[in-house]
């Protein structure tokens, strides 16, 4: 049968998956047609969201974000018996993330963490130890900062992150407060938890970055624009998922070995640091003519070869435990070992709680935190406000 | 080759009546001519027969058949609008066939007949040029070819001749009067300000005023017996000299016209005596305007150029048979039953 | 000497305008020309030349064939809205009947309504006709911009045509068609190449209904390509290969506005008509 | 005195003929998307249950509860803070971008109108921005305006303008500013276009007798050209405004987010596709063309549009 | 009030030489009648007095001073257009009073001169219409009305009556024979093809032919005098009947020229026999057309009602002293010596 796969690709995954799908062509039987996706999360969800509420029996097989599944929950098959031997072997948490009362509504295949890069150079400059609480990380920064402007770097900053107003936003507050205590914006057991002084605190520590380490336009940065800024060797730290890493040490990058990572910073001292958790699934839409040859298609590649294929040639991250131990994967990435403290770490978005309020949820808190961030109201006021939007979203139940 | 008749025929432009009920017959074959003052209406009741406009009122019948409701592609018409109207991005040869390309006609008859017409109206070395690369009179005679280089039942013409020079203007004046004739005498409407014009080439001339019709007749009809003091003072170029009240009691009228042609002057005695305030000369003849005491200053014709200078004082004597009588509505009452010198 | 002056002003504000306009495209140029950390570098002139980027866009899966949708849907897009729109602002300029202005208002009204508004309801009757993921749905869907746009600029120029020219036609015998298409088309020239060039443009551009009633790669049409061009991962913007197939399809377009141009000149109507 | 439909109801019919076609188009491709989207603003649909909406009236523009303690509470669109923020800001932005670009069109216009050599190639210049696709452009603004490795600042800095980095898209003060100039940058060439298409189709004799009247180039412009051009212009503003008044794409791209550049398009998509609230989403697009309408009127009122102009 | 020379002035359009060369001196509050053929650059030669377009090469100079490179606006000219230039936008109360609100007339003197002109060329009832919705002549009215309205120094009239109507036309030539008294004599340069407007407006008429002037001089030296056949044949109208060949040897020269009103018609006997062809009849005179074996028929003048009728055989007998003798190049030759009747 032929099928058609619904996802966003990059130059590197477009080759892997095209040789995957033939692949899988040969196994059996079924030709695989890729409908690519924007790479913008949201224009993807926009898109899909379309598709699926006009019943569009064109796509078989969607690529969906981790905080999707409980949104589209209705729209997808049910994955669970066809996919039973596989998910005991998977990260818990990934598993549950992507199930809605007890459905596996899509499969989870990667997995995403971000780390905090540090320059290795600039620390032994100074003699300073990797940072283990954002205090810390601010003090390290604006030492080095106001060191390196002395010497002539006269755009150096201390710290660069993901500022703008999106959901990228979401992410790295969240890191702060979890990471300080204060919380998950929503619990899992639907309890609104954003308004307390943890949070608060958080959210003005981060204000202060902005403008002293961070260049005022972090407000507007988003994962690119601050690897731009660290690329070009102009930051001491940065807030940035595992592609930075590759890429920072490709051939022309200004930091190129001269850069580590590590966990997040953390609240206090002795805490662990909060890293968001990421990742990308795959599901079945109900509305798919042929959802067997479908599954088939979720199941070769959720599979543990090409799992292990994928982890190898695109470093992305393997959902499956076992894998992190495997040999060939740790000889070809070395920087691999250093992301399974992370993924200790990682914390899931509210998105299975509030279901399809989700990316309102999300929207309200980035709005709250970017207007902190941006000087318009201390933390304690915007997320006071914010408590009291949330409440009125939830209404009666999640 | 078409009779037309206009019965009642009104035409408002919002609230303003400017055709004012007109009835009409112009024969099929005839070459009428319509003359009046600027702004009477006769480029408005030409666009009205052509179908350029709806009448407001009234029936207008092509032979008896009524074309009130016939769009002007079907009436058969050629015309010749006052501002040319020429296709600005069309060849002065393309702007004569395009009305015959339409109609389909044979390319080699297409290309003789405006051939032709163009030889007629001096237009040949200007054929392949477009209308904004020529002159005034240039355009005029596009806009004439155009109309005459088709085959129609009717032709309107509004002021075809008005930019023409004097000579190219007798010439094809000439040619349009060959054309009536040779066109097994097709229909001719023909709007003009030119008294020679008017005079020359129609069998009827219709008098418009003010959106009425004054008066239908032959040329010398209206020349010679004019039914108004309107027509008489519109006929006739220079104006007909009107003379009220004392002037005019000796004659047994409130009013009385005469042309001038029929005054003589003299130096010595004549029914009137005035001073004379200027001479025109024109070279064949000379107009000597008469201050005699009337509203204005009687105009006489001299022929070849004129002796008398402005300042002289000399007496004019009319031809009493060539004398109008009006009365006190402006309508004619007739000659003087006697003719002879005073 | 003051004509001097005066034609040096004039030169320099043609320079500023032209720079103006240009310099983001230069710039783009410039980019398309560098790769990896040269991108976040700031010159001014060029200081390698690589084309490299444009390589990896022609070679990228289907470009080309993008190129070669876009260009298919919109021309046809353009040539159907003005033949559409060219009879329908006859009607609207030149005819009076009642309701005139109610018309142009409710046609005007389609471009009232949010794109993303009408997303959902165009994508039903999409599928509805069976043409998802194929050129019509976009010819079909781009017409809800083009129209109302063509239809009111046409009839705004058509209204300015001397009525006499018209009437001269008519009396020629001409149809209402000949009389659009014989005398009103090449005198609206100048009209005429704007509204097209602008909603060729519209067109060309287009991006939302681009993507969405499109599916597959080899369908899509060049902004959603470029959209599309990726990274090696997720957040890496391509910005090198961007640029480089932005220059690639702002050529066409280019070349496509430079011949047309030629045709936007002005008294086309002068000799015609006096008064 | 038997005679058909006058003259000019022949025209009128074949006029209906020549506009058929068109309608017809329209009214396919735009009455069932329209129509829908008026009625999911009446009903609680959301994009999951698009089918089973129910009918709620006009709830999802306004509504209200009196609590028990007397206090009234107002829901829905209307009563939305977020909404009215939205709406101020595409005012503000719809009447600064259409003044800004129709006045910069004009100059460039009129500069394009000149014969000079090269004319050609300025003209395809000019327009260079219009044809670069939107997504593009705002990315390329968005490189170009980046605080630290945008070349704009660092051009303003060489020629001393600003004294520091400004970070243009981030900043709340410069945000439309930002948006502002890159829409001005882009959409002039649209307007220019139009108005030159315009003034060639003024007649050339009018300026000859200008010339001998005397009259100076300034007040030939705002006396003659400008009136005579003023149809073509006047719906140039129309389409710019409505456009305007629908900006989507610079922002979402440019500035996505920002509380001062959200505009009506903008908070609607939010709704309709990113939010589970697609019967607002609906609303809020029937109350941004509700509004567009109202903008439309009331220009053409006061800019005494003629709809019904010509004069057969 | 100005002083208007051109030296060696031409005007080429592309490769098109249309002015060829023209000296011309107008005076100081001089009335310049230009006339020549359709297409022979008239306009052209105003629009370069007016500055509309570049003098390819040779000198213009107001008083003295070279303006071939000051604007239309500096050189203190007012023009009626061929084709009017109406600004379509405006009232006809706008369109006359523009030029003045412009150069900063108070409002009050300027309502006055529009409403003066206006009442003069009886546009008063038209002031708030458009000029769209004027006819063919009202409009040419206002272009009149635009340019008299205001204060230049020389006025340039590119056939501004031509859509007039006859009464009309002579009182608006009388209008502006007026102006051109009372303006402090302002220089006035006048297109026209009416042999009356420039016989008796002109103070000296300029024939042109081809882009050069063929003879300058007052009228009544024109018609009398033309020196070349070109301006004999162009002055006065009808046309001067040109015989040449066994005709004009008796005369002494190769071709000789008699106008019409100089031919006697008898019955009988005289210098030449012919057959009557056709015979217009304008009313005050009639032309007959007598065939006497000439290229053309030849035209006689007859005052009053013509008696002759086609097909009749006449005598025609020229005035001897009237006969312009002209040599193989068309220049003149000079009168026969004597006068008297053959
Ligand atoms: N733009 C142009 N390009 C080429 N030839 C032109 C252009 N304008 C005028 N001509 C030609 O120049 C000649 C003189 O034109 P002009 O308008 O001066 O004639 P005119 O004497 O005013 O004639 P008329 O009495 O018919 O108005 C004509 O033969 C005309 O065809
Ligand atoms: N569209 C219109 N609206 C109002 N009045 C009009 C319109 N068209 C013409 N008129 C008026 O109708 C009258 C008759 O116009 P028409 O053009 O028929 O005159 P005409 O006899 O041809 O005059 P002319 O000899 O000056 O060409 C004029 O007074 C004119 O002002
Ligand atoms: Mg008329
Ligand atoms: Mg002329």
């Amino acid at each position: 049968e032929d099928l058609a796969f619904a996802s966003y690709t990059n130059g590197a995954s477009a080759a892997f998956l095209n040789r995957e799908l033939a692949n899988f062509a040969k196994q059996s039987g079924h030709t695989v047609k890729l409908i690519t996706m924007p790479s913008s999360s949201s224009e993807q969800f926009a898109q899909y969201r379309l598709w699926l509420a006009a019943g569009n029996q064109d796509v078989d097989v969607y690529n969906t974000d981790v905080v999707w599944a409980p949104q589209l929950a209705e729209q997808f098959i049910d994955l669970t018996e066809a996919m039973k031997d596989r998910t005991a072997e998977i990260f818990p948490s990934i598993v549950a993330s992507q199930t809605v009362n007890g459905k596996l509504v899509a499969m989870p295949y990667m997995t995403d963490a971000p780390a905090f890069y540090y320059r290795k150079d600039l620390l032994e400059k100074y003699g300073k130890p990797v940072p283990k609480t954002w205090d810390e990380m601010t003090k390290t920064a604006a030492e080095i900062q106001a060191g390196e402007r002395k010497a002539g770097a006269k755009d150096m900053w201390g710290f660069v992150f993901q500022g703008a107003a999106y959901e990228g936003l979401t992410c790295d507050a969240l890191e702060w407060i979890a990471s300080s205590g204060g919380g998950h914006i929503v619990e899992t057991d639907g309890t609104i938890s954003i308004n307390n002084e943890k949070a608060a605190a958080a959210l003005d520590r981060a204000h202060g970055w902005v403008g002293t380490i961070s260049p005022p336009g972090v407000l507007a940065y988003q994962e690119e624009e601050s690897r731009g800024v660290w690329q070009t060797g102009n930051s001491v730290f940065m807030r940035n998922w595992p592609y930075a890493y590759t890429l920072g040490n490709g051939g022309d990058s200004a930091v190129k070995g001269k850069f580590d990572v590590a966990p997040l910073p953390a609240g206090a001292e002795g805490e662990a640091g909060a890293s968001t958790l990421g990742g990308w699934n795959m599901a079945v839409p109900k509305y798919s003519k042929k959802q067997k040859a479908a599954i088939e298609l979720v199941r070769y590649l959720s599979s543990d070869e090409v799992q292990k294929r994928r982890a190898i040639e695109l470093s992305n991250m393997p959902v499956l435990e076992k894998l992190y131990d495997d040999k060939d994967i740790a000889a070809a990435l070395p920087f691999m070992p250093a992301w399974k403290p992370i993924f200790q770490n990682a914390v899931p978005r509210p998105s299975a709680t509030t279901k399809v309020k989700y990316n309102e949820v999300s929207s309200r808190f980035w709005t709250a935190v970017h207007s902190t961030l941006s000087g318009n109201g201390t933390g304690a006021e915007n997320l006071e406000k914010l408590e009291i939007e949330l409440t009125e979203l939830q209404g009666g139940s999640w | 080759m078409a009779e037309i008749r206009l019965h009642q025929v009104r035409k408002s432009f919002g609230a303003l009546e400017i055709i004012k009920g007109v009835d009409m017959e112009i024969r099929s074959g005839e070459f009428m001519v319509f003359v009046g003052p600027s702004g009477c209406g006769k480029s408005t009741l030409l666009r009205l027969i052509a179908g350029l406009e709806d009448i407001t009122s009234g029936t207008l019948a092509f032979d008896g058949q009524t074309v009130n409701a016939l769009p002007p592609a079907k009436r058969g018409i050629a015309m010749v609008f006052q501002s040319y109207a020429l296709y600005p991005h069309m060849t002065v040869f393309d702007n004569m066939a395009f009305g015959m390309k339409l109609s389909g006609a044979d390319k080699a008859e297409r290309d003789r007949r405006v051939r032709q017409a163009a030889e007629m109206l001096q237009l040949t070395p200007y054929l392949e040029r477009l209308p904004r690369q020529l002159s005034g009179g240039q355009r005029q005679r596009v806009a004439i070819g155009r109309a005459i280089v088709r085959d129609p039942r009717v032709f309107l013409f509004d002021e075809p001749l008005s930019n023409l020079d004097a000579a190219l203007r007798v010439a094809t004046r000439l040619e349009i009067a060959k054309l009536h004739r040779s066109m097994h005498k097709t229909t001719m409407i023909y709007v003009t300000h030119d008294q020679v014009e008017a005079m020359t080439l129609a069998d009827r001339i219709c008098v418009l005023n003010a959106g009425r019709v004054e008066q239908v007749g032959t040329p010398l009809e209206l020349y010679e017996n004019p039914n108004s003091l309107f027509v008489a003072g519109f006929i006739g170029s220079p104006k007909m000299n009107i003379l009220k009240g004392g002037l005019a009691q000796p004659y047994a009228a409130p009013t009385i016209g005469i042309r001038a042609e029929h005054l003589a002057i003299s130096g010595e005695h004549g029914a009137w005596r005035g001073e004379v305030v200027h001479a025109e000369m024109l070279g064949s003849d000379s107009f000597v305007y008469v201050d005699i005491g009337a509203e204005e200053p009687v105009v006489a014709r001299q022929n070849g150029t004129a002796s008398f200078q402005p300042g002289e004082r000399v007496s004019l004597t009319p031809d009493l048979g060539a004398i109008h009588r009006f009365g006190e509505d402006g309508r004619a009452l007739g000659r003087l039953p006697a003719r002879g010198a005073a | 000497m003051p004509v001097l002056i005066k034609n040096t002003g004039f030169y320099a504000l043609v320079a500023l305008i032209v720079l103006v306009a240009v310099f983001p495209f230069y710039y783009a140029i410039l980019t398309s020309f560098k790769s990896g950390a040269a991108l976040f570098e700031i010159t001014y002139w060029p200081t390698s030349f690589s084309l490299q980027n444009y390589r990896d866009v022609m070679s990228s899966g289907s470009f080309l064939r993008n190129l070669g949708n876009s260009v298919l849907i919109s021309t046809t897009v353009v040539a159907i809205s003005l033949a559409l729109a060219v009879s329908a602002a006859y009607a609207l300029a030149r005819v009076r009947f009642r309701g005139r202005g109610l018309l142009l208002l409710t046609i005007l009204s389609v471009s009232m309504f949010p794109q993303i508004a009408v997303l959902a309801g165009l994508f039903e009757l999409i599928r509805a006709f069976g043409i998802f993921n194929t050129p019509l749905a976009l010819i079909f869907s781009y017409m809800i911009f083009t129209l109302p746009f063509t239809v009111w600029v046409l009839t705004t120029f058509m209204r300015d045509l001397p009525v006499e020219i018209e009437e001269a036609a008519i009396v020629d015998g001409a149809s209402p068609f000949v009389v659009i298409t014989q005398v009103f088309l090449p005198l609206m020239w100048p009209a005429l190449v704007t509204t097209g060039l602008l909603a060729f443009i519209a067109a060309w551009n287009e991006f939302l209904f681009a993507l969405t009633f499109l599916s597959s790669d080899t369908q899509r049409t060049v902004p959603v390509a470029i959209a599309l061009l990726s990274g090696q991962s997720q957040f890496e913007i391509p910005w090198g290969a961007i640029m480089a197939a932005s220059v690639i399809v702002t050529v066409p377009l280019v070349v496509l506005v430079l011949i047309f141009q030629r045709r936007i000149i002005s008294g086309l109507t002068a000799g015609g008509v006096k008064g | 005195m038997e005679s058909g439909p006058t003259l000019q109801a022949q025209r009128a019919r074949a006029a209906w003929v020549f506009l058929a076609p068109t309608l017809l188009v329209l009214a396919i491709v735009a009455g069932w998307p329209l129509l829908r989207t008026i009625y999911f603003s009446l009903t609680d649909a959301s994009l999951t249950s698009l089918d089973t909406a129910r009918f709620v009236g006009l709830k999802n523009y306004l509504s209200w509860i009196t609590l028990k303690s007397g206090r009234t509470v107002y829901t829905g669109l209307l009563a939305d803070p977020a909404w009215w923020g939205a709406v101020v800001n595409t005012l503000r932005f719809t009447f600064l971008s259409v003044i800004i670009e129709t006045v910069l069109g004009l100059v460039v216009a009129l500069v394009l109108n000149a014969n000079f050599a090269g004319r050609g190639l300025v003209r395809t210049a000019i327009l260079i921005p219009w044809a670069i696709p939107t997504v593009v452009s705002a990315k390329m603004w968005a490189w170009m305006l980046n605080d630290q490795f945008g070349i704009l600042n660092d051009l303003f800095l060489t020629l001393h303008l600003i004294d520091h980095k400004i970070a243009w898209t981030a900043s709340p003060d410069t945000a439309m500013i930002a948006v502002l100039i890159v829409d001005v940058w882009k959409t002039t060439p649209f307007m220019a276009l139009l108005i030159l298409a315009g003034l060639q189709m003024v007649p050339k004799d009018i300026y000859e007798a200008a010339r001998i009247d005397g009259v100076h180039p300034v007040k030939v412009f705002f006396r003659i050209t400008l009136p005579l051009i003023r149809p073509a212009l006047m719906v140039a503003v129309i389409f710019r405004m409505l456009d305007a008044m629908r900006i989507f794409d610079l922002i979402y791209v440019l500035t996505p987010n920002n509380a001062q550049t959200k505009t009506m398009s903008i908070l609607a998509r939010e709704n309709l596709f990113e939010f589970d609230k697609f019967a607002l989403g609906a609303t809020a697009s029937t109350m941004l063309f509700l509004i567009i309408a109202a903008m439309t009127a009331a220009y053409m009122v006061f800019g005494r549009v003629n709809l019904s102009g010509g004069d057969r």
